[in-house]
């Protein structure tokens, strides 16, 4: 392994991977995990801002949210929590077998990753129909049968749900693409403790998908509900 | 522009190869990697769109020649200012230096040989061309009238024109933006050269480090509230809609929170351009420079704060209001401190006037006055008589045209021959500053006028009392135009006829100005060592003569 | 180029800038975080008045926390890592705080 | 020349002296500094500019003292601009009690005006000199902004709850009244006249002509949208909670809040009752959205405001406003009546 080689010298050989502006793989490797980072402070506020209108419209419409959300299924939404979950661990230990230059734990990660990430996708589909089913899509066929006198501001809960989980669902599948991209390259043997930068940015991504999950859930299914 | 650049027939007479003859074609040119042709593909396209934007200006000036809008209706008058807005601010301004002269030189500034993510800077050119094209087909289409401000419910449910395409332009522009903050920023922090400590850094740097920090965290928010407002429409139901208890005041809140930001993102850079300006042309260190180095922070950070001073009269409430009006004065305090210290730049140093020192000079006082004026609308009383007149449209031209324009001129005509290796003719850059001053002036000044007498914007016919004045600012309008004409020809001229530049034809500090011009592509041949101040002109000349000594 | 499995020691000897973080320590988190959602959707059943939400925006933030420290590294990365992680949820609380500065105090009295 | 060439607008209302004495200021104090800079700019420039002996001149060294005075003195000045623009506004923000209340309505391009005493007018807004004037402003549609320059005033007109903005007028006339929020195609044609006219001439106009008064509209209505199904006009009902005297006093909300009932909430509980629900009562009441215009709110809200003041008004918070009602009322009273046969006021403005 080059890497024996001391790390900070300059004369190290350049490795195949090292693209010629940059220096080092270090450098390479610190520039892109900085660029990720960045991405992800953009992604903050980008959720944030839809996080924003979520809580001044529940500030505002207090009765209106609390009877619509109970129309969300918990059982779906925390077996969805729990898969993300399970797909954050997953990632995490994909990182870790690239560091250490296990190929094969890192393909196997990579594979589960992905179909975790497809059964959130999957149980997301089951809950829209339902939604479907019981007319509350926003618009012309919007319906409230429980409380028709707060169905107006329920509509608003539901369009916040729709946009904001369907944000988060188009991110998983993005996310599913990177993560078919990483799983061809792992398959030719690209990565290695030297070379790992895609999979941990990657990862980076993943989580941080996820940590957006890990607040939508309370906040869409949870608070306000006791029974 | 580029053609006379890529005919082969006509190759700039360089010694060497440099990055502009290096490879000919057009597919070198749309798939390159290298951030100076990037810069360059940027020049071509953002040129094109100011002069769409000033076309439209021309419009709108001829129609409010008289008071009774005779020329137009009041339905094209409604896109003329639309588009004008939507294209200056999303495809000309907001990209313009940072896209242009910080691509072309933030990698050579600080000794780099490429950005940290030149694919990345490419794809930044792709998006700003969709949505560019984007607008130019809702042109086609038949325009857009909402305002560049998209308010909603007009935009949502009562306009009938195309705002849904040109809201996804605008979102799909801002991640052009986002991710060329993004690459300036960890090149500064990733790949600066050895030496190059941040207090090394040119002005000019740390101003793009200023914008880019806004860049990130302000465009998303824009890019969400465009979201939303396209999902509304489209869906004809959504969270700004009144009859569901939304509220249209919540989406000026998010369109502010990066509006507001973003006309820094405009001024920052141009603010970095005249501090090179200003001391390349007065041999000069800039008085106070960390003071101007860490008022680019400030400014960056809290213009975050002042958002809401555009919405004094929309219906928030009057302790909010308060508070914003407070925070807006704070943030006008590093603006004082650049200004004052540019200004004692000149004291005791060489003053020269080449065309990019009038420029930067006419910045300083044109901002001033735009920059004063906006204390006018902070002040809370008084923004109610004059929100929505043409007392802020003088105010943002002052600031946007006479500052950042200007300050783009500046910085044009100060790097041309590093980017082109030419020479543009001195005597008529000189005269075209001039002319710009001059028509800058006559067209924005009545507008103060005609704003505190109470001339609302974005009005297509007026009362009669008004036009004397409309008139004054049509014709400063015209002379402004042939004054942005001039240089267009002097500079496609120069490619082919102006003199050769040397490497430094200024006789300014940086370390653009230790390589030939134009630079070769891989910009040094050897990561380079900063061993002097920022602008410490004697050290930055032992530098040169050490290395030119030991060859 | 043999990818032979290496014992972490010797990488985190010779990649000293990129810390190894041990399977174990993972699945640690992975179980916290698991216990979390749990308690979060048992918390969810029981009348807090209005504690509740506050609580599970507590629990949201620390499994966000947990995720961000460990899974995400920032536990072993750089200042400038920490800043930026910090600063943007600081800059979403200036959207969040200034922007209900208007709401909050719309019906307050004005003498 | 002078003319066809204003430079300054009229000031015609109590605050446009204060506002123009700010903006003075603001012109002395920007401009000397601003002056300040561009002469020191020019003196520098000319007084070192380069000449052979100066080419590369000695290194300046920072001055931190001069750093910190461009800081502190542009802030004290900054400072008290802000405290003067923003006492005026907290002024220009705070309707005395006894201003006499005039409805608006903002409409894609017209304005209408509701006058307490029934009188309507479109485009254009008759108002007594020396009395302050309230309007309580809302829009059909888009967003809209009520501007009168001579008046310094101006506030947008919001589609989704009431906006207030207030003034008075010391100068008799007919003042331009402009919408200042672009709002669609005639934006710069919705536009009008405030006519301030000294008392007397005030009082004839109003005896000029009239619609019927808000008050028995809002009555009439309030029975045929069966309002008083659930809300009786007198006493308390099983269904839903009585209006009466509700107007300015607090309510309590099921969600624990409290709400003050002005314009704006009663607003709300008729477009969108599920918003704010009442403690102790059901959702059960019906939106009313897309039933009842504006115009119809107008009546609605001034039957209900009308609501137990009659009876012993005295202990009410807002004893000051809903006491101004019927006395402005009552000067009218008379002139409605008789000029209810005659044509509605609508022919006065353009259509
Ligand atoms: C480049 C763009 C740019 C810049 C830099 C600024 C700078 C500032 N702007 Fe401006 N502004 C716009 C672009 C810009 N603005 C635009 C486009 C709009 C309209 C948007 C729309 O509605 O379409 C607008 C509107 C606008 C409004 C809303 C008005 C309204 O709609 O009612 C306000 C209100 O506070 C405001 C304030 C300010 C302030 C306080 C600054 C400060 O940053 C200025 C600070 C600078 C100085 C103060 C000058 C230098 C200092 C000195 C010379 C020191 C000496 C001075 C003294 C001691 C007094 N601006
Ligand atoms: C970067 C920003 C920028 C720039 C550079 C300009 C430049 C100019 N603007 Fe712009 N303006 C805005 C940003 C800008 N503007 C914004 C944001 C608005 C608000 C929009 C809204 O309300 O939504 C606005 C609104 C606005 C109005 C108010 C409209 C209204 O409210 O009704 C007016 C009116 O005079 C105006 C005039 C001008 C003029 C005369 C120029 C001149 O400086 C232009 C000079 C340039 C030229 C004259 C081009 C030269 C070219 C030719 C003469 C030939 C063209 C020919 C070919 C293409 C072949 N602008
Ligand atoms: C079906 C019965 C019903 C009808 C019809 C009805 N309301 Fe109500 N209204 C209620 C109930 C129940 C409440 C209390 C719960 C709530 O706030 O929604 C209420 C609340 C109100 C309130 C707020 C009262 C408070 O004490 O704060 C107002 C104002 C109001 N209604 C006005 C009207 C008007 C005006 C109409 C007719 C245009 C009307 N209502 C028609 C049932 C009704
Ligand atoms: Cu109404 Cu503009
Ligand atoms: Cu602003």
């Amino acid at each position: 392994m080059t890497v024996q080689a001391h790390p900070d010298s300059s004369h190290e050989e350049h490795h195949p991977r090292l693209q010629h502006h940059f220096e080092t793989m270090e450098q390479q490797h610190e520039a892109s995990q900085l660029g990720m980072w960045l991405f992800l402070v953009t992604e903050i506020l980008f959720f944030g801002a839809l996080f924003l209108a979520y809580a001044f419209y529940r500030w505002l419409y207090y009765d209106a949210f609390i009877a619509a959300s109970h129309h969300q299924n918990i059982l779906l939404g925390g077996i969805n929590t729990a898969v993300l979950i399970f797909s954050s661990l997953t990632v995490a230990m994909s990182v870790y077998y690239s560091q250490t230059n296990r190929r094969k734990g890192l393909i196997v990660m990579l594979i589960l990753t992905m179909v975790l990430g497809l059964a959130f996708l999957g149980i997301k589909a089951v809950e829209y129909h339902e939604h479907f089913e019981h007319h509350l899509f926003p618009g012309p066929n919007f319906q409230l049968p429980d409380a028709p006198g707060l169905a107006a501001q329920a509509q608003m809960f539901y369009v916040l749900y729709f946009f904001m989980t369907g944000l988060h669902a188009f991110h998983m599948i993005i996310g599913l693409g990177i993560y078919t991209w990483l799983l061809i390259r792992a398959m030719k043997g690209e990565f290695s403790s030297v070379y790992y930068a895609p999979i941990e940015i990657g990862g980076l991504y993943w989580h941080f998908v996820d940590i957006v999950w890990i607040f939508l859930f309370p906040m869409l299914y949870l608070i306000g509900r006791h029974y | 522009m580029t053609t006379a650049v890529l005919d082969p027939n006509h190759p700039l007479e360089s010694p060497r190869k440099n990055y502009l003859n290096r490879e000919y074609g057009v597919l070198s040119w749309l798939l390159t990697r290298d951030h100076k042709r990037i810069a360059i593909l940027y020049i071509v396209s953002i040129t094109l769109m100011f002069f769409v934007g000033g076309l439209f200006a021309v419009l709108m000036r001829l129609e409010l020649l008289t008071p009774q809008g005779d020329l137009m209706t009041s339905d094209t008058y409604n896109k003329m200012f639309t588009l004008h807005g939507v294209v200056m601010i999303f495809f000309f301004l907001i990209p313009g230096i940072p896209a242009v002269l910080g691509n072309f030189l933030l990698p050579i500034q600080i000794g780099a040989k490429d950005l940290a993510f030149p694919r990345l800077n490419l794809l930044s050119w792709y998006l700003f061309m969709i949505g560019a094209i984007g607008t130019f087909v809702v042109v086609m289409l038949g325009g857009l009238d909402t305002g560049w401000t998209f308010y909603t419910p007009y935009s949502t449910q009562y306009s009938n024109t195309h705002v849904t395409l040109v809201t996804l332009g605008a979102f799909i522009t801002g991640f052009s933006s986002i991710l060329t903050g993004l690459n300036f920023m960890v090149t500064v922090h990733r790949m600066r050269a050895p030496g190059l400590t941040w207090f090394r850094m040119p002005l000019f740097i740390w101003a793009l480090y200023g914008t880019s920090i806004i860049q990130i965290l302000a465009t998303p928010v824009l890019a969400i509230a465009l979201l939303l407002l396209a999902a509304e429409r489209v869906l004809r139901v959504g969270i700004f809609d009144p009859s569901i208890g939304g509220d249209p005041v919540l989406y000026q809140h998010l369109f502010w929170f990066y509006s507001h930001p973003a006309v820094y993102i405009m001024i920052l850079p141009a603010m970095g351009v005249v501090s090179e300006v200003i001391a390349a042309f007065s041999r000069k260190r800039v008085f106070g420079y960390t003071f101007v180095a860490y008022s680019s922070l400030g400014i960056a950070l809290l213009g975050f704060l002042v958002w809401a001073h555009h919405m004094f009269v929309a219906g928030i409430s009057v302790y909010s209001a308060l508070i914003f009006s407070f925070l807006s004065m704070f943030v006008a305090v590093p603006s004082a401190i650049k200004v004052f210290n540019w200004t004692f730049t000149l004291y005791k140093g060489s003053v020269s006037f080449q065309t990019p020192m009038l420029y930067a000079l006419g910045f300083i006082g044109l901002f001033a006055i735009g920059g004063v004026t906006g204390l006018f609308l902070a002040a809370l009383g008084l923004d109610i008589h004059v929100h929505d007149t043409y007392f802020i449209v003088a105010h943002f031209h002052y600031v946007m045209v006479g500052g950042v324009v200007m300050a783009y001129f500046a910085g044009i005509h100060f790097w041309w021959p590093k980017i082109t290796g030419r020479m543009y003719p001195e005597w008529w850059g000189r005269l075209a500053a001039l002319i710009v001053f001059l028509g800058f002036n006559l067209a924005f000044f009545p507008q103060f006028l005609l704003g505190y007498l109470g001339m609302p914007r974005r009005y297509h016919v007026y009362v009669p009392e008004f036009q004397v004045l409309n008139v004054m600012s049509s014709a400063g309008a015209s002379v402004l135009g042939v004054g942005y004409l001039l240089p267009l020809v002097y500079f496609i001229w120069s490619l082919k006829f102006g003199p050769k530049a040397g490497p430094n034809p200024w006789g300014a500090v940086g370390l653009e100005w230790t390589i030939a011009s134009p630079p070769p592509t891989e910009n040094f041949h050897e990561t380079p060592a900063v061993r002097w101040e920022a602008y410490d002109y004697n050290a930055f000349e032992e530098a040169q003569r050490d290395r030119a000594g030991t060859p | 180029m043999e990818h032979k499995p290496r014992t972490i020691e010797v990488e985190s000897e010779s990649e000293h800038m990129h810390h190894v973080t041990p399977p174990s320590l993972y699945y640690g988190i992975f179980a916290a975080l698991l216990v979390l959602t749990a308690i979060t959707v048992a918390v969810a059943y029981v009348d807090l008045g209005w504690l509740s939400t506050p609580i599970a925006l507590l629990i949201a933030t620390i499994k966000a926390t947990l995720v961000i420290l460990f899974f995400m590294h920032v536990r072993w990365s750089t200042h400038l890592t920490w800043v930026i992680v910090l600063g943007s949820f600081l800059w979403l609380g200036v959207l969040f705080v200034l922007t209900f500065s208007d709401y909050f105090s719309r019906g307050l009295p004005m003498n | 020349m002078f003319d066809d060439l204003p430079l300054f607008p009229e000031a015609a209302s109590s605050v446009a002296r204060d506002v123009d004495q700010l903006y003075w200021f603001l012109i002395a104090v920007t401009g000397a500094a601003t002056m300040l800079v561009i002469v020191l700019l020019i003196t520098f420039a000319i007084k070192y500019r380069r000449t052979p002996d100066n080419e590369v001149p000695d290194h300046e060294p920072e001055n931190k003292y001069l750093e910190y005075a461009w800081i502190v003195i542009p802030f004290i000045v900054f400072m008290v601009i802000y405290v003067w623009g923003a006492q005026l506004y907290f002024r220009m923000n705070r309707p005395p009690d006894d201003a006499l209340e005039v409805w608006a309505t903002g409409k894609r391009w017209m304005w209408k005006f509701q006058h307490i005493g029934g009188q309507q007018e479109i485009n254009e807004l008759h108002v007594p000199l020396g009395r302050p004037v309230k309007l309580i402003m809302a829009s059909e549609d888009v967003i809209h902004s009520f501007y009168a320059p001579a008046m310094r005033v101006k506030r947008d007109v919001l589609p989704s709850r009431y906006t207030t903005l207030w003034f008075e007028p010391i100068k008799a006339g007919r003042y331009h009244l402009f919408c200042a929020e672009y709002c669609g195609t005639e934006h710069s044609k919705m536009i009008g006249s405030v006519i301030v006219l000294p008392e007397p001439e005030y009082q004839a106009w109003l005896a000029g002509g009239t619609a019927a008064s808000p008050l028995e509209e809002g009555e009439r209505l309030y029975t045929a949208l069966a309002c008083n199904t659930c809300h009786a006009a007198e006493g308390p009902s099983a269904r839903g909670p009585s209006l009466n005297g509700l107007f300015g006093t607090e309510v309590r909300l099921r969600s624990g809040q409290n709400v003050i009932a002005d314009e704006n909430y009663l607003r709300e509980s008729i477009l969108n009752p599920g918003a704010k629900i009442v403690a102790g009562y059901d959702a059960i009441m019906p939106s009313f959205q897309g039933q009842v215009d504006e115009q119809q709110l107008i009546y609605l809200l001034t039957y209900i405001k009308s609501l137990g003041v009659t009876g012993g008004a005295a202990g009410q918070p807002e004893a000051g406003s809903t006491l101004a009602r019927p006395e402005s009322g009552a000067a009218v009273a008379g002139p409605a009546a008789r000029a209810a046969a005659t044509q509605a006021p609508d022919t006065e403005g353009r259509p």
